[in-house]
């Protein structure tokens, strides 16, 4: 039972596991787990699939000796573009000029630099000036590029931000509206 | 004869229902399949005069009003009641060949067919969903270690992509919507003017706003004007139409 | 070799694997194939990640018995659908393609637009035409994603796909089913 937990989670995680992580998750002790990994990788030595020791902890791989046939895999198929990328480039495109911290602003998370300097790669996004502001941040903007990739005669064909939006949803910000001027209205009344 | 006047209505079991409201069902047809499937009643068999008394206590006992579910419970209530009449006919109904009809069949075919998928909606809920019951490998470091085609564009991807941080920010999308076009104050001004010529009823006002934008601005100025008491809002009954009025006129009225 | 090749393309892809897919890369037959994946399918069968056949292909899963486990790894719980939502979605699954008119006859509800684009968000339903009436109102259809999703290997795994009675069906038990308890009812009241 905890050896197909160890299993699982080892599995599941995005990052390797370390000892102390997969004893909180488990609530085992140190030596069972130790025990079963050494199981484990043994059951795992002649498979397709590893269980590796990465200097953080441990990691299921694929076996080296499997690797050509993996690149094979990985070189016909073109990756999907990530949701945190897309949302990013959605951003800049209706945003623009758009510094990053108004972008952080609105995904209501940290935007990795990886993202921007991606966008960038692709010749994508382009730094147009400096927000004259404390810090003088980039500002942002997409380029001649983004266009022609996303099949766009100009920024005017992105389809306006309250089209994107449906009836049910505009009702549903204007029901939350309702309730804030109401609260605003009664403490505006309770002051005196 | 039917079952409604073999059961006069004095004499259906008096049990009584637990109490259910409105928000935890999922339409009329579900109201209705409660009501039938917890006192264990013959679907093809329904007491049409019982099934209606129960549903209206439900529909009046609501005090929200989603006006957008409220018609079709309306017209729900409406349907029971013809049949209601209709059970009520000494004379069978018969249809072109000679056949008799009964009034309920059509309104249980709905529930048949709705009842289907009110099943098959749990079950499909209770299938092992990834990230709930199942988990995939995160991660493809393979991947990185080849030289692979670009992902390719995707306009309408990133259209959803914004549409997902629009709907995660709602406020700011009602800052873009209403001061791009019309402004509220513009509407309200618009509004009372209308008021001038006497009451309104909200819906048909509403539908003279030409375009969603129109209609949310008309909304907002309606609020404001209302949160100002410039106007009076009036709904006589639950799922009635709603008038605007303006309260110069209420006074008018009042004082008459 | 052939099954490690296997065991490794499949864990290494971020899609299920077809068995077109899977000659394709290895170039051996479907029945070697065939034979291995069923080798490899009880080799993983108590095991914490089984090899599970999803969307006509091979994916890595962890064991749903884990579930609770693995969740711990991200601390927040998946949202639950609501019960609109799923008899839309039940609807589109198996009425495919529909429209939104004939899913609210169904449901005897308006359908809120909020519910039919979160489905599109999730990447569980699609526009697949237009239905040739007036108005020419949308069809959907579910998506790959749904079968990825719910675990199922193709709309023919729905749950009781073929217990589902049609209009006409439910149209001709009614009539048979009403009409008897109607004769019942009379011939009760004309007995003395």
């Amino acid at each position: 039972m905890l050896k197909q937990q160890l299993e699982a989670l080892i599995f599941a995680s995005d990052v390797p596991l370390s000892m102390q992580r997969l004893r909180e998750l488990t609530q085992a002790s140190s030596n069972e787990i130790h025990q079963l990994l050494a199981e484990l990788q043994t059951e795992y030595a002649d498979r397709g699939i590893r269980l590796c020791r990465i200097a953080e902890g441990w990691q299921f791989r694929t076996d080296p000796g499997q690797a050509e046939i993996v690149r094979r895999l990985w070189e016909s198929r073109p990756p999907k573009l990530s949701r945190a990328l897309l949302e990013t480039l959605a951003i800049i495109a209706y945003r623009q000029p758009v510094t990053r911290a108004e972008i952080e602003a609105l995904r209501g998370i940290k935007t990795s630099s990886s993202i921007i300097s991606t966008l960038q790669e692709r010749g994508w996004i382009k730094v147009v000036g400096r927000k004259e502001v404390p810090g003088r941040p980039q500002l942002l903007a997409t380029t001649r590029q983004f266009l022609i990739d996303f099949s766009l005669n100009s920024l005017d064909d992105l389809p306006d931000a309250s089209q994107l939006l449906d009836e049910g949803e505009i009702e549903q910000l204007v029901l939350e509206n309702i309730a804030d001027t109401r609260k605003e209205a009664i403490e505006s009344h309770e002051k005196p | 004869m039917t079952t409604d006047q073999a059961f006069p209505e004095h004499h259906a079991p008096a049990r009584s229902l637990p109490e259910v409201r409105l928000e935890q069902f999922e339409g009329p047809l579900d109201v209705l399949l409660h009501l039938i499937r917890s006192q264990e009643l013959d679907i093809f068999d329904i007491p049409i005069a019982l099934i209606a008394r129960q549903y209206m206590e439900i529909l009046e006992r609501q005090t929200a009003i989603d006006l957008e579910a409220a018609g079709d419970y309306l017209v729900m209530a409406s349907t029971l009641m013809q049949l209601k009449s209709r059970m009520l006919l000494p004379r069978q109904e018969t249809d072109d060949e000679g056949n008799e009809i009964d009034p309920r069949q059509e309104l249980v075919a709905q529930l048949i067919a709705y009842e289907q998928f009110r099943t098959l909606a749990a079950e499909l809920d209770e299938r092992p969903r990834v990230l709930r019951d199942i988990f995939l490998r995160p991660i493809f470091p393979e991947a990185k270690e080849v030289q692979r085609p670009l992902p390719e564009a995707d306009l309408s991807m990133l259209l959803t992509a914004f549409r997902r941080v629009l709907r995660r920010v709602g406020g700011e999308v009602r800052h873009r919507i209403f001061t791009e076009t019309i402004s509220v104050r513009e509407q309200m001004g618009k509004l009372l003017e209308r008021l001038q010529q006497g009451r309104i009823e909200l819906n048909e006002f509403l539908e003279s706003q030409p375009g969603k934008e129109a209609l949310v601005t008309t909304i907002l100025a309606l609020l404001e004007l209302w949160r100002q008491q410039a106007i009076v809002v009036i709904q006589s009954q639950a799922f009635g139409p709603i008038t605007l009025l303006r309260r110069e006129e209420e006074h008018a009225e009042t004082t008459a």
